[in-house]
């Protein structure tokens, strides 16, 4: 399995910008917040949080549909399904080689963002933490949109609007605890569930991707 | 004859034609009578006014909005263990009607809270949670018609009202959590009666028999064209084929 | 006529909305049944005599 | 187990697009032999070895093997154009748990395009590398659908050799393909177990 992942994130690099992709989404979105909104801290510094949270989401989503479609057109997938690698074990390593290529640069770049949206100092540790904690839920679900579309003609807007409502407790737990930090409101309610909801998913949704991949593949 | 002998077509095609007619008729008299006593006979609440007059939609609406999504639910495991084709079907006819509901339960909802709130919508957790519903009917629904093979559309749909309820309940408590919320405590939760008095507890009653006969007598007629649907696409394959 | 008082317009909007939907569920439904059923018969009717 | 015979089919049925196209399929292969399956298109070649490579389930009968001994190769040969020939063949090699893609690449005479990348190959070069991958999945039953389609004469030769020298180690091979490959090989003409339409009766075979 880990010839697996080797796999993707070497393609992932070979194909180019397999790890700047997201990053750069997310960067262009937190410069254009403030050319809408106004460039005053006092109305970027509260809902900073929310927008880096909905960059983070929005840059995972964009590349969710490439995670099973290049496998699926060049038949690959098939072969996969063949082969002594369980199908439950595939659909986590794709979401691993995703969160690798997409949640865990978001993380890494959150912070400069969180600058450019003039967030408070102290809402930064939370900021990482929470999208270090938040992003893998992020992959896992996608995954699962990404496998429960794939072959499908338009999949990709298909999975925005399948995946999107699935985010949303992610959403929600993972900008709270960011606003809590800021105010040390104990931000460590909202991220201990997000880290319930992210290892429910982990546990779960590989079984539920499985079973959707065996579907499509019939 | 075990309950499962009513998922076989022909059986469900004949039961479903007999119960039609009587649960439409009843549920039009519930729903007329329903409406008519709590819209006419019903005193003014002393703090809301006339409004309290909305709870006759909006409480039945908001019930049958949650209750349509667990039927689809059970419907989609039956299908997934027991491989009934009416089960899923159900399912898949249930969808649209659930919409209508939530729709309802959310213009009602938005209405009724409008003089308390100031404005439509306040982002109150309870309402929040029916906008996410609608989000979940919404893509269950458009997976249906983005898969043109039956059989795969019924097993992808159902893996996704699986999932999508356990993401709905989480929903409902993270929009909790999000928000304290401004809604009205559980006018009707089945234990609390004595929030709302008897006069206004009857006509609503009579009103969530009504939206639920009327549930059921729709489903069944849906069913029946899903049936008709899935009788003729197998038709045609035929004709291709031969 | 109850005396609806101030909410009179967000009552009646309530309530015209809301059985305004219900007509159009029963209606569309019963509109596609009928479509099916006839397809249906058509398509047998094809079967039987083709 | 599967007795003597490395594949057994026991009058199988499979449908596609919800259609039955064979029915009552039966046979036997034993380590060392060949089945080529013949029939015009759409007879159900491929849906036949996609429900022996497990892809799909059957309606009726049972396909008993080893759970892990068919290796399945299709239309679609599985390669990434941005890895070079040998990272495509040792990623596909470490899958099954062998390292060894010397053998591999010499059978299909791939040596000399080891470091080329998947994209720079012709069709005939990247249909030998996507062949040249079940050698290295080191199981015994190979099930190959059209596996000689854009190759040139030489490499259908190669093709054969490769299919020749599995047999002798204890393998089988049960392909659909239109050609003559010159191997020893059983046929078995699909079209003699083409599957009777459903005859249009009661409401409950609505979904046949």
């Amino acid at each position: 399995m880990i010839r697996l992942l080797t796999r993707d994130l070497r393609l992932a690099i070979r194909a180019g910008g397999g790890f700047g992709l997201a990053v750069a989404f997310f960067l262009i979105v937190s410069i254009l917040v403030p050319f809408g909104v106004g460039p005053d801290r006092a109305t970027l510094a509260p809902v900073a949080a929310g927008i880096l949270w909905v960059g983070a989401l929005l840059a995972c989503l964009l590349s969710l549909d490439r995670i099973f479609a290049t496998d699926h057109e060049d038949g690959s997938l098939e072969l996969l399904a063949t082969s002594p690698v369980p199908l439950e074990a595939l659909v986590a390593v794709k979401a691993l080689a995703h969160w690798l290529t997409t949640g865990l640069p978001l993380t890494l770049a959150a912070p400069l963002f969180g600058v450019f949206l003039s967030l408070p100092p102290s809402g930064m540790p939370w900021l990482i933490a929470s999208l270090a904690i938040g992003t893998p839920a992020l992959s896992m679900i996608g995954a699962f949109g990404a496998a429960l579309t794939v072959g499908l003609k338009r999949g990709g807007l298909l999975l925005s609007i399948l995946v999107l409502p699935l985010y949303v407790p992610t959403l929600i737990f993972g900008a709270d605890t960011v606003r809590r930090g800021i105010e040390d409101l104990g931000p460590m309610t909202p991220l201990t569930l997000l880290a319930g909801i992210t290892l429910g998913a982990i546990a779960l949704l590989p079984f539920a991707g499985a079973g959707v991949l065996r579907v499509n593949l019939r | 004859m075990s309950f499962w002998e009513y998922a076989n077509p022909r059986r469900f095609m004949g039961l479903s034609d007999r119960l039609m007619p009587p649960l439409f008729l009843l549920s039009g008299i519930c729903l007329a009578v329903g409406l008519i006593w709590g819209f006419f006979f019903t005193p003014d609440d002393f703090r809301q006014g006339s409004t309290v007059k909305i709870i006759y939609l909006h409480v039945p609406s908001a019930m049958m909005a949650i209750n349509v999504w667990i039927m689809m639910l059970v419907t989609s495991l039956v299908w997934l263990i027991r491989r009934h084709h009416v089960s899923v079907l159900a399912a898949k006819a249930a969808a649209p009607i659930g919409i209508t509901m939530t729709l309802m339960a959310l213009f009602t909802g938005a209405i009724w809270g409008q003089p308390m709130w100031g404005t439509f919508w306040a982002w109150d957790p309870r309402l929040t949670s029916f906008l996410i519903l609608f989000l979940f009917y919404l893509g269950y629904v458009a997976l249906w018609s983005a898969i043109e093979d039956p059989d795969t559309a019924a097993d992808l749909t159902s893996i996704l009202c699986l999932v999508g309820s356990v993401f709905a309940l989480l929903s409902r408590y993270a929009v909790n959590f999000w928000n304290q919320g401004l809604h009205q405590g559980a006018s009707l939760s089945l234990d609390a009666e004595e929030n709302i008095s008897d006069v206004f507890w009857f006509p609503l009653l009579v009103c969530i028999t009504g939206f639920v006969l009327l549930f059921v007598a729709l489903v069944l007629l849906r069913t029946r064209t899903e049936i008709r649907s899935r009788r003729l696409h197998a038709i045609s394959l035929r004709e291709r084929a031969a | 006529m109850p005396d609806l008082g101030a909410y009179a317009l967000e009552v009646g909007l309530a309530y015209t909305v809301s059985i305004a939907l219900l007509v159009v569920l029963v209606w569309i439904s019963v509109a596609q049944a009928r479509k099916a059923k006839a397809s249906l018969e058509q398509a047998e009717g094809r079967l039987k005599d083709g | 187990m599967s007795g003597d015979g490395l594949l057994t089919l026991r009058d199988v049925a499979v449908a596609r697009g919800g259609l039955p196209v064979l029915a009552g399929v039966s046979f036997a292969i034993a380590p060392g032999e060949a089945l080529v399956l013949r029939g015009p298109n759409g007879s159900g070649k491929t849906t036949l070895l996609r429900a022996i490579a497990g892809l799909q389930p059957v309606d009726a009968g049972a396909i008993e093997a080893d759970p892990d001994a068919i290796a399945y190769a299709a239309h679609a040969d599985g390669i990434k154009g941005t890895l070079t020939v040998a990272e495509n063949l040792s990623f596909w090699a470490g899958l099954f748990g062998t390292d060894d893609i010397s053998r591999a690449l010499s059978a299909f005479n791939l040596v000399d395009l080891a470091d080329r990348p998947a994209q720079a190959l012709s069709a005939g070069q990247k249909r030998r590398l996507g062949l040249s991958r079940l050698i290295v999945t080191g199981r015994p039953v190979w099930a190959l659908d059209e596996p000689t389609v854009s190759l040139d004469r030489a490499s259908v030769g190669l093709f054969a050799d490769a299919v020749r020298g599995h047999m002798e180690m204890g393998g089988a091979a049960v392909m659909a393909t239109h050609i003559d490959l010159g191997i020893d090989a059983r046929e078995l003409d699909l079209t003699g177990y083409r599957a009777a339409l459903p005859t249009s009766g009661a409401f409950d075979e609505a979904f046949q």
